[in-house]
């Protein structure tokens, strides 16, 4: 087959892959926790909805918590057993914070919801039907944001697909799930690309694959010939991080740039990870929800790094054992790669539908503590940022708090890469300024929405008050008129001292109604 | 009566035209190479700020909104030329250093806005009073100025007293530093920028060991109690 | 449940930092500081050392007053080149008290009123130069011979003549290339006169061209370890030699030549030094072609049409004020922003 | 002497003329930077400003009555966006007026309340709920926090609860360079 | 030609109004937190600046002179400046909301501006031409705006620099616009008179 | 419409009032010093046409006593020159000339020179230049003595091919670090006596023109 010309993008960096020390084992099934914890959010979206009971017994994929709304992903149960608490549990995420989860004593009997043979051939179902399953499979986005598979599966009327971009560039150093997957399920990657490309109905499909992983495209290469699919390509991208940021990878297979602030759809192209597209497989033919992902555990601080098919719910304690247990070298354990992954307190943190990787860092892999010093703007990070942005001048805003100049300078096209700080001589931590500076955004724009709303109800409520004095001060009136075509049917003597009593009376309640209202 | 000490803090030090409110920066920097140059203008500024504040807090309940600020601006012409005239003609020497930056008192956007913001809406007591507290706020800062200047530029102070004194001025030249060299850079409009930022940074210093930070806000006759 | 220290992405070890930066900077410096030693005598070296000295100095003064750490600030080693480049920009036999004046205001006014490395809008070393050359002409326009006219003073008589209050002998004096084109022009002689003239070497002046040739070569291996911006120097030495080539085109006997621009006083120190202060140069791309073109330009017209004889040093001070507008204005289009 | 007040009489008459006919002909109607400034208010409607809201307190700010520091609430960012607004240097809340805290909610401890409604009355968003003689609720969403409630409550039973944090309100803190000193 | 010219470089470079002359200083300081504002101002008082130093030259040369009455040009320039001014408001207003969202809240400031009376006095005293007066006035209002842009894109940048407590704000302004006015000087003697 | 132009009408009234009264009392100020504002301005020249020519010397007007002349050669400028006259009971006694140096280090230096009938120099001044503060400017009388060693010289004495700076092998001093301002003040000097001694005659016998610029400012 031939390669077709790659597009190279701005900047990135060459780094070292460290990707042999974790693909030297199979990837084998990790044990069975005696505990599950499941998050509720794993997810780009709202929450899921809890739909047990603690005590309840659960079987493996069943499903645990309902989507809540379109933007949203169904929980399942990863493994038989009974509900033992829904509580907030740390989970993994930068702010270190608990999150409602659901916690599963597992029974090890591993038994599953249905085993039915209900599993039609996927060819003979529509493109809804299809998005229906992957949608009810609770997959969601397993290459980093964990955006729901469902929502990008849907690009909407106006926007018609003509490719598919299937990622499996694997980008990062250490990181080596996706490798392994490629190697080892290569039809399965295949299959499921060609499932999403039926529900997109998209003319071709490109694989991307960087340079460094020749078995990976081998297999690919294989299975594509096997299928008897002429219009899939696999192609070979240089070694480049971040080859496998979507807006760089759709640039490096077709030359497209996805508009600042728009999505890939708007040009046509939808990008799905490799692991997205075995998983979407499974869905659709096992119905089998997402329960389970291949999770890298490597680095310096475990002892036998490898590759390991996990459960949803087991915590990094578990994982981290069955590769061997930490090292003396173990300083910080970082969930996804050393560019964008971020580092947790502890191990007693569930794996989650988006977590690939945990690198289990020696102390020479990292940089200890960043001491900064002052931006000498030496435009290192300029030369380095792939989506052609200032990194200094964002910072320089950023740290000033100017929000307004944060965003001139495109604040959200930055898509956090980190190959700005990883060059910065000054040692600053940039992308730290722009997830402040962007969380501070968010903020505030809840916060006008707020204010917004407060605003409303305090017009409103004045308003009330206003309606409330004027149709007392009209009920008053009315009284009185009614008093005085009262009295103008008496006799006419009767009539000036009839209204003189009347006019007494109102002006009484008048007075005894404003007493009120100025306590 | 804490009212009137409060009007002449303001226009002395919290509020001062000068270091607080950044009004009338062109004759602050220009003229104050030299300590003279700065208290000549100075007490002409002054003189134009009590004057203009009487007569525009005198007039303020006749004037209409929409010619406000022409009226203001006429009274304060008129206040300025007549200034300029007797200096002309007394201290002709002194207005001839001083130049164009005497008709220009008419644009010193301090004076407006002081018309404007308070004599315009005070009784004339007060309006004076605070035309002169503004007044010499101002030439405070610009004899202070003028001295650092002088004083880094030429190792000297008060050097051409006579413009201002006449013969009198003759002998109170003092030469700070013996045999200094002179460092041009202070008396040059460098030296007038970087003088006024240091200025302004002391004043900072001061204020905060004094336990609290200028405010700068524009007073106005009532609220602003003393703080 | 093990605990393990936090930190944020990315997490990758150092590539580059900040003093091996400086340091690249100051070893760039050596070749052409060593042969304009050679050239103008000790008086070079003693000014280098008493520059780093106060310089040094100044700096941990102002971070005890503001209750910095001082250790830190002061390894970056920023303050040191800052030293370094306004020592080679002052006449080597300047006073004592010249070299305190310029020091003090580069490092105190110019880079520590502003919060020291990294916030100053002005090139330090150059604020120092124009406020000596301001406050004190006479002392700046004193340059020596260089070797091949007069035998450069020896240590003893630098220290006497920089330390001691002694003046320059006018035998030692001579105006440099620049000066004496400049004045040589005013007087309605011709080029081919005064480029016959002894101060007057091959392209440039005597020995100027051999400094010149120095920095140029130390600011290649610069560029060359991409601690430089290609983009300033060269826009650089475009701004100053096209203009150049353009007037001695239309009168070579009115204009010296684009080498002899490109040669003197401090175009070369200038273009590979001076101007590519990362800190106080446009950090665009095309910013930083604008900058460098700028400098070169302003230069060639201060030294044609002003009142001095050399204008890196107001160019580099012009085209910083304007640097942020620069960026401002040239922006990178980001990847998928409309064009 | 009598041609001078003549030939500038004339001038200003002309000018004032101009002026006069200009003011009427072009009056400007609304003043729009109190609306400009109410945006960025945070429509707490504590009063702790000094006002009796937030409109009040803008338009003090538009006639130059009141500094732009006044507002706790809002805190340092609309100390800043009101600076920016108004072209002034920022600066930092007047502590006389409070000091800057957590968003919080009021939160009424059911089992006292004795539903009088004095707190519905002084609400300014009309963020409880309850009939008379019932017991009262405070909507979380819609309450601003701004202790109106609280002390007309007869019982003491209204105090005030930090907002959460959560995955979703959560912000990403302040990178601490350490050579900071900004306000 | 090129002696008007002449008059463009001297005015806005080598005696710029504000580095070099010190007049515009206010606005100079005043509206330069924001590069928008900045040049806002710019644009308003380009305008203004070179309408006013015709409409003075005309006074000046067709009322104040004829009559003898030179010691009255304050007054009348003020006034007309004054007048300049409001009319243009209310021109721009009429005519051009959007230039009047721009330009709008500058246009009062610049009646104090004393670049602008300077100029009228300054075209005077030197007994300008007409074509010189508008050059002059001209002038002098892009060098204004030029500086005051490229003041407020330094002190933009400086709203993240770690100045010492007592420098923030107007000290470090001041301290900017002196370095600023002494990079200036090296345009010194570029026109000789 | 009809609100405008009452208004308007008002405004004009009003304003026009204001001017009226505040410019009767600066027309009234002008009045009462308009006699000390002439005297003073006067003063002034007359102070600095007698740095240059003592007035002991001569018993006329200076400042009523002048032509104009032009000579771009000698005088440095093409603009017209003023020259004072001074005598003593209606006998010539000097004149004071106002050439320009055009060659100065920064630009034009414009001079004023008294030359006595003899062609001795009763004075040299600077009355503007643009030198560089520091190094050129030690031409001014307030800065050094140096402008004041022209007095007595004529262009005898130094013979003419000595009237040079030191390093052009001339008598006068230069300054150190610069010598291109004292060389064109020296030559402006020479210029402007070599322009009296050819023109004097002329010089004294052409009627005063009274009218003119008041070149001394
Ligand atoms: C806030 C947000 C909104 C998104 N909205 C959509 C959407 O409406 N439709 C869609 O197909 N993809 C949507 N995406 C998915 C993105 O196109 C992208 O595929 C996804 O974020 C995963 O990319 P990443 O891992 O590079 O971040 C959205 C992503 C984010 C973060
Ligand atoms: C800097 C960066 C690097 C990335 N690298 C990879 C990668 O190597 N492999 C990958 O599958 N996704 C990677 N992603 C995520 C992709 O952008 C994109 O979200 C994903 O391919 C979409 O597929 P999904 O929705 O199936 O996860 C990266 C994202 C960023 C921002
Ligand atoms: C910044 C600067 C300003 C100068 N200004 C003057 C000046 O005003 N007048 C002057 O004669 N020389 C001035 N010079 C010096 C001349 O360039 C030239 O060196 C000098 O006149 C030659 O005199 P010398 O032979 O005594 O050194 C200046 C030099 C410099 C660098
Ligand atoms: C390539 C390079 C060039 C530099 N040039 C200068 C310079 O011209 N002047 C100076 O004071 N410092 C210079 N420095 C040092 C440092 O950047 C400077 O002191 C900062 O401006 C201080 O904030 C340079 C540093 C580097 C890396
Ligand atoms: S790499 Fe670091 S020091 Fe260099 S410009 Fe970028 S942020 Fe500044
Ligand atoms: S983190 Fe953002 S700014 Fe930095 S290099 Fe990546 S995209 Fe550019
Ligand atoms: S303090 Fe702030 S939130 Fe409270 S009323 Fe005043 S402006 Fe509104
Ligand atoms: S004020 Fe207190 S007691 Fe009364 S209704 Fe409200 S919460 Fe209940
Ligand atoms: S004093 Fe000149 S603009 Fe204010």
């Amino acid at each position: 087959m031939s390669v077709p010309a790659v597009h190279p993008f701005h900047g990135g960096l060459v780094l070292e892959g460290h990707k042999r020390i974790s693909t030297r084992h199979p990837v084998v099934p990790a044990r069975l926790p005696e505990r599950l914890v499941v998050p509720l959010q794993q997810h780009i979206g709202a929450p899921a909805e809890p739909v047990v009971q603690v005590g309840e017994r659960v079987l493996k994929g069943q499903p645990i918590a309902r989507p809540r709304g379109y933007v949203s992903a169904a929980v399942h149960a990863p493994s038989s057993g009974t509900v033992a608490a829904i509580e907030a549990r740390p989970v993994p995420h930068p702010s270190g914070l608990a999150a409602p989860c659901i916690v599963i004593e597992t029974d090890g009997e591993e038994r599953w919801r249905w085993r039915e043979d209900q599993r039609p051939d996927w060819r003979t179902l529509g493109p809804e039907a299809l998005r229906e399953r992957v949608r009810e499979a609770g997959i969601v986005g397993m290459g980093g944001a964990g955006f729901p598979t469902h929502v990008k599966l849907n690009p909407g009327a106006g926007r018609a697909i003509h490719t598919l971009v299937i990622n499996g560039a694997e980008c990062e150093p250490y990181i080596t799930c996706d490798d392994m997957l490629m190697r080892e399920h290569a039809p399965a990657v295949v299959a499921g690309a060609q499932v999403m490309q039926r529900i997109l109905g998209a003319r071709r499909i490109l694989i991307g694959i960087e340079s460094d992983k020749p078995e990976a495209r081998e297999a690919l290469s294989e299975a594509v010939r096997a299928a008897g699919a002429d219009d899939i390509r696999v192609v070979s991208v240089p070694a480049r991080y971040p080859s496998g940021g979507e807006r760089q990878l759709i640039h490096l297979l077709t030359g497209l740039e996805v508009p600042s602030e728009g999505l890939p759809a708007d040009i046509g192209v939808v990008c799905q990870n490799a692991a997205t597209a075995a998983a979407v497989l499974r869905a659709v033919t096992e119905l089998e929800p997402l329960i389970s992902r291949i999770v890298t555990v490597t680095g310096a601080g475990v002892a036998e790094p490898r590759n390991l098919e996990v459960l949803v719910g087991t915590p990094f304690a578990d994982v981290i054992d069955q590769a061997g247990g930490y090292t003396d070298e173990a300083v910080r354990l970082i969930v996804g790669g050393p560019m964008m992954g971020f580092a947790v307190a502890h191990d007693e943190v569930p794996v989650t539908k988006t977590v690939n990787c945990l690198l289990v860092a020696g102390r020479g892999e990292v940089e200890p503590a960043r001491d900064p010093l002052p931006c000498i703007r030496c435009g290192a990070c300029v030369e380095a940022c792939p989506a052609r942005l200032l990194p200094q001048q964002l910072y320089w805003y950023a740290r000033a708090k100017d929000f307004d100049r944060v965003q001139d300078y495109r604040l959200f096209d930055c898509i956090e890469c980190g190959c700005c700080a990883a060059v910065c001589p000054s040692r600053i931590p940039l992308v730290d300024y722009y997830r402040y500076a962007k969380s501070e955004i968010w903020a505030l724009e809840r916060e006008r929405e707020k204010a917004a709303r407060a605003r409303r109800r305090h017009e409103a409520r004045l308003a009330r008050l206003e309606r409330e004095r004027a149709e007392r001060e009209a009920r008053q009136r009315a009284r009185r008129e009614r008093a005085t075509d009262a009295a103008a049917r008496k006799a006419a003597v009767a009539e000036a001292l009839a209204r003189a009593g009347a006019r007494r009376s109102g002006s009484a309640e008048a007075r005894r109604h404003e007493g009120s209202e100025g306590g | 009566m804490s009212r009137w000490r409060d009007i002449a803090a303001e226009g002395l030090w919290r509020n001062n035209p000068g270091l607080v409110q950044l009004l009338g920066l062109c004759p602050l920097l220009a003229v104050t190479s030299s300590v003279v140059n700065g208290l000549g203008l100075g007490l002409a500024t002054t003189a134009t700020l009590v004057v203009s504040g009487l007569t525009v807090s005198a007039v303020r309940g006749l004037v209409r909104p929409e010619i406000r600020i022409p009226v203001f601006v006429l009274v304060i012409a008129c206040t300025v030329t007549i200034i300029e005239l007797l200096m002309s003609a007394w201290l002709h020497d002194l207005y001839k250093v001083l130049g164009i930056f005497i008709p220009l008192i008419v644009t010193n956007c301090a004076i407006m806005g002081r018309a404007e913001a308070f004599a315009s809406r005070n009784p004339v007591p007060a309006a004076v009073l605070d035309g002169l507290m503004m007044g010499l706020g101002f030439t405070g800062v610009l004899v202070a100025l003028g001295a650092l200047r002088e004083l880094a530029g030429h190792g000297t102070l008060l050097d051409h007293a006579e413009l201002l004194l006449g013969p009198l001025g003759e002998g109170l030249r003092l030469e700070i530093i013996q045999g200094y060299r002179g460092f041009l850079v202070a008396v040059l409009p460098p030296g007038a920028f970087i003088g006024l930022g240091l200025l302004i940074a002391l004043k900072n210093v001061i204020d905060t060991r004094r336990g609290r930070r200028s405010v700068a806000v524009p007073v106005h006759a009532h609220g602003h109690g003393s703080a | 449940m093990r605990r393990f220290e936090t930190a944020t992405s990315p997490h990758l070890p150092p590539r580059d930092s900040v003093p091996a930066l400086m340091r690249r900077v100051l070893y760039a410096l050596a070749p052409g500081a060593a042969l304009q030693a050679w050239h103008f005598g000790w008086g070079v070296v003693v000014q280098l050392l008493l520059a780093a000295a106060l310089a040094l100095a100044a700096e941990a003064a102002v971070l005890v007053l503001r209750r910095r750490p001082a250790r830190r600030a002061l390894a970056d080693g920023s303050v040191l080149v800052t030293a370094a480049l306004l020592a080679l920009a002052l006449p080597p036999y300047a006073p004592w008290w010249l070299t305190t004046v310029a020091v003090l205001s580069a490092v105190v006014l110019a880079k520590h009123l502003y919060g020291g490395l990294g916030y100053n809008p002005f090139n330090p070393a150059m604020v120092g130069y124009v406020v000596a050359l301001i406050a004190f002409p006479r002392e700046l326009t004193q340059w020596p011979a260089p070797h091949a006219l007069a035998a450069p003073p020896g240590l003893d008589m630098a220290l006497g003549l920089i330390f001691g209050g002694a003046q320059l002998p006018d035998a030692l004096t001579a105006a440099t290339p620049l000066d004496h084109v400049r004045t040589g022009l005013a007087m309605n002689r011709t080029l081919t006169e005064l480029g016959a003239e002894p101060v007057m070497g091959r392209f440039g002046g005597k020995g100027w061209e051999w400094v010149a040739g120095g920095y140029l070569a130390g600011g290649l291996w610069l560029a060359w370890r991409r601690a430089i911006d290609w983009r300033i120097p060269s826009a650089f030495a475009a701004g100053l030699a096209l203009p150049a080539m353009v007037a001695w085109g239309l009168d070579p006997d009115g204009h010296p030549s684009p080498l002899f621009h490109l040669l003197s006083g401090g175009a070369m120190l200038g273009a590979f030094f001076i101007a590519t202060d990362p800190v106080t140069a446009a950090t665009t791309p095309r910013g930083r072609l604008l900058y460098g073109a700028g400098a070169g330009l302003l230069t060639f017209l201060i030294r044609t049409f002003g009142g001095y004889p050399d204008g890196v040093a107001f160019a580099v001070l012009l085209m910083n004020m304007a640097a942020p507008t620069l960026d401002q204005l040239t922006r990178p289009r980001a990847f998928g922003e409309g064009r | 002497m009598i041609a001078a007040v003549v030939a500038l009489g004339a001038v200003a008459a002309v000018s004032g003329a101009l002026l006069g006919y200009a003011a009427v002909r072009f009056r400007v109607e609304s003043d729009p930077i109190v609306d400009q400034i109410e945006s960025l208010l945070p429509q707490t409607q504590c009063g702790q400003c000094g006002f009796a809201g937030c409109r009040p307190y803008a338009e003090a700010i538009a006639r130059g009555e009141a500094d732009i520091n006044r507002c706790p609430p809002g805190g340092e960012h609309t100390i800043r966006a009101l600076a920016d607004l108004l072209g002034r240097d920022p600066k930092p809340l007047d502590p006389e007026r409070g000091a800057e805290k957590p968003p919080s909610v009021a939160v009424i401890d059911e089992r006292l309340c004795i539903g009088c409604t004095k707190c519905i009355q002084a609400c300014p968003v009309d963020a409880i709920v309850g009939a008379a003689k019932q017991m009262h609720t405070i909507i979380a969403a819609e309450c601003t926090g701004c202790e109106l409630c609280i002390p007309p409550c007869p019982v003491d039973c209204i105090h005030m609860e930090p907002v959460p944090v959560d995955l979703d309100n959560w912000r990403w803190p302040y990178p601490e360079a350490r050579t900071e000193n900004l306000a | 030609m090129s002696e008007y010219l002449l008059i463009l470089v001297s005015t806005v470079l080598v005696n710029n109004f504000v580095l070099v002359k010190f007049l515009g200083l206010c606005p100079f300081m005043g509206v330069s937190r924001k590069v928008e504002t900045a040049t806002g101002m710019g644009l308003a008082t380009t305008f203004v600046l070179t309408l006013s130093s015709v409409c003075s030259y005309l006074v000046s040369e067709y009322l104040l002179e004829p009559l003898g009455l030179e010691y009255l040009r304050t007054i009348a320039f003020i006034l007309v400046i004054a007048v300049v001014v409001q009319l243009t408001e209310v021109i721009v207003h009429k005519t051009s909301p959007l230039l009047y969202n721009v330009l709008g809240i500058f246009l009062p400031l610049i009646t104090t501006n004393c670049a602008v009376l300077g100029v009228a006095l300054l075209n005077a005293q030197t007994e300008h031409g007409l074509v010189e007066s508008a050059l002059y006035g001209f002038g002098a209002a892009v060098g204004f705006s030029l500086v005051l842009a490229l003041f407020a894109a330094v002190r933009e940048r400086l709203a993240a620099a770690d100045v010492p407590v007592p420098f923030q704000g107007a000290a470090i302004a001041l301290v900017t616009a002196g370095l600023m006015s002494l990079a200036f000087m090296g345009f010194a003697g570029m026109v000789r008179g | 419409m009809d609100a405008g132009a009452r208004n308007a009408a008002l405004s004009a009234l009003l304003l026009g009032l204001f001017a009226m009264v505040g410019t009767g009392l600066v027309a009234l100020t002008h009045a009462l010093t308009r006699e000390r504002i002439a005297a003073s301005e006067r003063a002034v020249l007359e102070r600095a046409l007698h740095a240059v020519m003592p007035p002991w010397r001569h018993d006329n007007d200076l400042l009523a006593d002048r032509i104009a002349v032009t000579d771009p050669e000698l005088l440095g400028t093409r603009r017209p020159v003023t020259v004072y006259r001074a005598r003593r009971g209606g006998r010539p006694v000097g004149v004071v000339l106002t050439p320009e140096a055009p060659d100065g280090y920064n630009g034009r230096i414009r001079l004023i020179v008294g030359i006595y009938a003899d062609g001795t120099l009763a004075g040299v001044r600077v009355l503007a230049h643009q030198e560089t503060p520091g190094l050129g400017d030690a031409i001014e009388a307030e800065k050094s003595d140096w402008i004041l060693g022209f007095t007595g010289k004529s262009l005898g004495k130094p013979p003419l091919e000595r009237w040079r700076v030191r390093r052009d092998g001339g008598d006068f001093d230069q300054f150190t670090g610069a010598t291109i301002t004292p060389r064109a003040v020296v030559k402006a000097v020479r210029n402007a006596l070599i322009y009296f001694r050819h023109h004097r005659e002329a010089l004294f016998a052409a009627p005063a023109s009274g009218e003119g610029e008041e070149e001394a400012s």
